[in-house]
């Protein structure tokens, strides 16, 4: 199979990784500004993995996020208004302010929700594979994980159910070399795609940092899913520049060191990208700048739009719990 | 009208269920094995995509239903045996359960969790004889509790039709009692308990398989000239508060006969419950007669001692009555 | 005397306790990265063997140190945070929790779970703000919840020695809070609740970061006239029976305020037992102040709505003591 | 490493497997006649394994076992008079009739216990191993599991810790075809014993139904394991003739065939072995009939036993919860 990305598609992958990038940047502000509450954990130098894998998805395909979350919502195609103001907790966000950074969901777009629990999402993408299977619908169920997922059980009978029931899913680990601060090597002793062989499902490792690679695999994943081959495992080899969390920068945790970081800060996924592109004469500096100063827009505005949202009215927190509410239920936390 | 078994009357609404909604499908260990008879023929009528047996794999398979609800479809996921929750907890209680308030209603989870031969007795030892609905209730999670065939079929009807996750736990000791099932299908509404049997004196009010008991317990105390009322939940979230309140305001007296452990458990929610809404009308302390704090012995005479007994439930209601 | 956090309490009763007795070990999440400050140092003063980070893998962590206690050694198991015990639940309450009845007494499990914290606020949201200890309490397994830093260090020491599994649940609420801390280690026994605070017409029973907040509304109920007494229990099991009817008994009215779900939680476990065990001295309903039963929301004001506030605490006190 | 079998201990083989055979099939009766109670799963036909494994233990070495139990215990060094007590319910059984069938433990003698959770014991056998290890003693602890564990969660997570901390651990796959109704290769893609690759873990097949095979592979395991070169993976091929449990003789299942079953039958492991001693010269027929009868009367004598053990005292109830008690614990039922 011969993929190509047309230059248009190339220019998209590359404001969407900025998008994502900034926005991340833009979070760690408002969460030092006490504009965001609760925990947020950016993705700043992972940006390659969410837009190569999601370019390579049908609006129709659905996927399962992570903890890690914004980066994979932003490439399936949620709008950044609505993530800005779900972070800041109001009615306008995506989940009505209900969720925050870890659960933002948009099951319009496919985007089966974010999620606090490590691998929590990889059995909800084989269930939603199985309704396209069984309904025989062409579409396909991502999900994403860390490297720090693989020694989940869940990950395990996930993993071995997509593969017996031949689903039409593609589990995306997102190795970015570290469960907080537990480096793979401590946790793992063989290279992390390999475990694929284990349920008889084809597994592969890609340069996490080249959206191109992680698109082109993908892209043949997806492809094989739809045409009824069932589920594939692609690792892809990536690094956070950041810390797990926001509130990291602030704490003295030595489990990695600088060096190691601007090792893989020179081999950015965004410039490289943006560096190929101009290179071989698709796109110039010129036109980069318009897309990045369209990007700045794009989120000024939307935090501008946040920021004057409403917040949820305090008597509906009973609200949603239920489709169906009985009297009494849910119950209150007094009685008088 | 015809008698039915229990497992006979869960068969039925599956059958029935699954005619006339074909975005049900039912999955678990063993399900077109038919080890009980509550799945029998499901596998010849609908087929191997909607019958599907899963590996030992309970927390995935959970989750795999949550996955296939959102995606639109009503799975109804069964547990072998009742401890098996357990090893999809995080599944049940931090994912499908919260699932729609942390996607701020965007999506329904319309999954049944059918919950078999719960609280099992006769040497099912340690990890195979819990009652563990209280997790359930703790959690939010809706919870029903048929004590009989007819209400086996109603309730589990209602159950699948329910848009939310609802977990259905069949009692051991009732799955093989027979009783009289209407052919066609019909649906309890979810939240209404029922008075089983009326009486002035106490209301006693018993889950699952304790119903039988306490209708027993309360023949043999009118010799004793003591009127026992005995009041079933049927659904324990929702729960039928306005019901057990008028019922318990009117005897002014309660004994809760529960097999399940005791601390935090069903009994003490409703105890709690009735001292807060019915406190006036109460003439003497609320007793709760449960299973005791221990894991459930192998052998026989311990595992009765750690049971709720008739005996238990009959001087509980002396001591209040006397 | 000396003022340490919480954490700090948390951490010295680590180092005296491992350093008294090599048998101990310690395993869980990066826990040699110390991330929030209660193991700071072990790393480097027990070496690797006795400080061990694990793999994302809680339910075979758990069984880990349910192996390594039946082979001899005492683990300390740490949860990163509360909700992670969902999915180890088989391993904690179907084994670890029952092996010492199903084998007859062969062996002790004396295994320490700190479940850190618990109870989560400020926008941690669904998946992360529970407080689950009710499900310990109804599954039998004994829990401890200190609620500031001198019962933090007395009461873990105490966990350590205790040759059973305990449940240790630090309140995200108390870690950063201070208070005098001896230095040298002592053991608050197990099963002993406090008066954290004298009163003569109502009974507050705080849990956790909940005690901190009733003895605030305590001093304001006190401009109004009603002298409020709040009783601690710090060990929810086993629980002070005597302490708690006491102190209920001499006041004749109590109010729960606790920071778990409300139904089956320990505010029903409590309410349900002081009508057993004091009814005869009540001269009101028992009330409850709990969360509400839904999973905590991510926004502000929903969050704060559905737990439970000092605002609904003087309520309920004014609504018996009126 | 050449591993023999001295003519001795391949007679105490022998033994050992007919020993489990008939205490299975004498099992089988008193279920029968409601002598025991609870749900008892037979291992007829798979006793090769048990014995095979256990002659390559140490005394001090230890092993978790399943729900099919007994043959593990006896083969560990159980005593049946104790056995047919715990599953009688009598208080001089080794659990003090607290356990039955499904939880029978010598701690003693390295029986850490039945357990009725598929795979729950794998993690427990884990952390025995790494006592042992730290403790700088060459002991080893043993796993037991069927084909239906090597789906769970636990599985992976078990197998991952003993591999990245290297621990003294040899996991035994009893791949009895079936879990229950469901046959293993309708629930895995791959053969079971390439799944320690993915762990970095050696894993090999051996026939379970030749005695001598799986104590070679064992042996070569556990020495392995002492001399600290870590874990190892087992899968036996083996069968069970019996129901999954007792009552489904009184069941009308069908997930398998008679053809099948007889298939397996002709390859018996008592059998088999019994005839290739007989036919090496090292035995006769007479020493087989002596020992055999041995073997009834030690199990009669055991049933004798355990049919006038006493019963747990009722008030007893309570006890052997906890290790230290505190007034008004365990809750009782009633508080009246
Ligand atoms: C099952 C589970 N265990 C532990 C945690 C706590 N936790 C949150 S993120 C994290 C590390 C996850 O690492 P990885 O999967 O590699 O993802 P990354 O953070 O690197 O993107 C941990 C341990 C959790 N959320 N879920
Ligand atoms: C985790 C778990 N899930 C389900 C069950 C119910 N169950 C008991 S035995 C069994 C089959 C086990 O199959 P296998 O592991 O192959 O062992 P076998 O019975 O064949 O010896 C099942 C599903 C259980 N006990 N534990
Ligand atoms: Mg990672
Ligand atoms: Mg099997």
């Amino acid at each position: 199979m011969n993929i190509k990305i047309t230059p248009d598609a190339a220019v998209e992958m590359y404001r969407t990784m900025k998008l994502i990038r900034r926005f991340e940047e833009w979070v760690t502000v408002l969460v030092e500004a006490d504009e965001i509450a609760g925990v947020t954990h950016e993705s700043v130098g992972q940006e390659a993995v969410p837009v190569g894998v999601c370019s390579a998805l049908r609006d129709d395909d659905v996927m399962t996020s992570t903890h890690r979350g914004h980066g994979h919502i932003i490439a399936k195609g949620g709008a950044v208004p609505y993530m800005f103001s779900e972070l800041m907790g109001r009615e306008s966000g995506y989940n009505k302010g209900r969720g925050g950074s870890m659960h933002i969901a948009d099951v319009s777009l496919g985007i089966y929700g974010a999620n606090g629990i490590v691998t929590a999402g990889m059995p909800m993408a084989c269930g939603a594979a199985f309704v396209f299977k069984s309904r025989g619908e062409d579409r396909v169920a991502v999900s994403f994980f860390g490297d720090g997922g693989v020694n989940h059980g869940l990950f395990h009978e996930a993993m071995n159910l997509a593969a017996i029931w031949e689903l039409p899913a593609v589990f995306i680990c997102e190795n970015n070399q570290y469960a907080i601060t537990t480096p793979i090597e401590s946790v793992v002793k063989v290279p992390i795609h390999t475990r694929a062989d284990s349920y008889g499902m084809s597994g592969e490792s890609v340069d996490g940092m080249d959206v191109e690679a992680v698109y082109t695999a993908t892209r043949r994943a997806v492809e094989r899913a739809r045409d009824g081959g069932g589920p594939s495992f692609i690792e892809c080899q990536t690094y956070r520049y950041v810390g797990h969390y926001t509130a990291e920068r602030h704490m003295k945790l030595n489990y990695r060191s600088e060096e190691e970081i601007e090792l893989w800060r020179q081999r950015d996924a965004i410039e490289g990208w943006a560096g190929r592109l101009i290179g071989q004469g698709i796109w110039t500096e010129d036109e980069r700048a318009t897309v990045d100063a369209a990007v700045e827009r794009e989120l000024d505005e939307a935090i501008a739009i946040a920021r004057q949202a409403p917040w949820p009215e305090t008597g509906s927190y009973l609200d949603y719990v239920y489709a169906r509410e009985y009297p009494g239920f849910p119950a209150r936390g007094s009685d008088l | 009208m015809r008698r039915l078994r229990y497992l006979q009357a869960m068969n039925e609404a599956y059958h029935q269920e699954m005619e006339r909604d074909e975005e049900i499908f039912i999955l678990g260990e063993d399900i077109r094995g038919n080890l009980r008879g509550e799945t029998y023929g499901l596998l010849d009528r609908f087929g191997p995509n909607r019958v599907l047996d899963t590996p030992i794999s309970e927390a995935a398979f959970v989750g795999f239903g949550t996955g296939a609800a959102m995606a639109g479809m009503r799975p109804i996921v069964q547990f072998q045996i009742a401890t098996l929750i357990y090893l999809a907890f995080d599944q049940l209680v931090n994912n499908a359960a919260k699932m729609r308030l942390m996607m701020g209603g965007q999506v329904n989870i319309p999954v049944t969790y059918t919950v078999m031969a719960t609280g099992a007795r006769n040497g099912l030892a340690g990890q195979h004889a819990d009652n563990p609905y209280p997790f359930f209730l703790h959690a939010g999670i809706k919870t029903i509790c048929p004590s009989n065939a007819y209400d086996a079929k109603g309730l589990l009807i209602s159950a699948i039709r329910e848009n939310d996750p609802v977990g259905y736990f069949a009692p051991a000791g009732c799955l093989s009692q027979r009783g009289e099932v209407p052919e066609a299908p019909y649906a309890i509404p979810l939240g209404q308990g029922q008075i089983k049997r009326e009486g002035t004196d106490v209301t006693v009010i018993a889950v699952g398989q304790m119903v039988g008991e306490a209708l027993k317990v309360a023949e043999s105390m009118s010799s004793e000239g003591i009127s026992v009322q005995v009041w079933d939940p049927r659904t324990l979230l929702p729960l039928d508060k306005e019901g057990v309140c008028s019922a318990v305001a009117k005897t002014g007296r309660a004994v809760i006969y529960d097999d399940a452990n005791r601390t935090c458990g069903f009994a003490a929610e409703l105890s709690s419950l009735l001292v807060e809404r019915v406190y006036d009308e109460l003439v003497s302390p609320i007793k709760r007669v449960t299973r005791a704090d221990v894991p459930i012995a192998f052998s026989a005479p311990l595992e009765q001692a750690a049971l709720p007994s008739q005996v238990g439930l009959a001087n509980a209601i002396r001591s209040i009555c006397g």
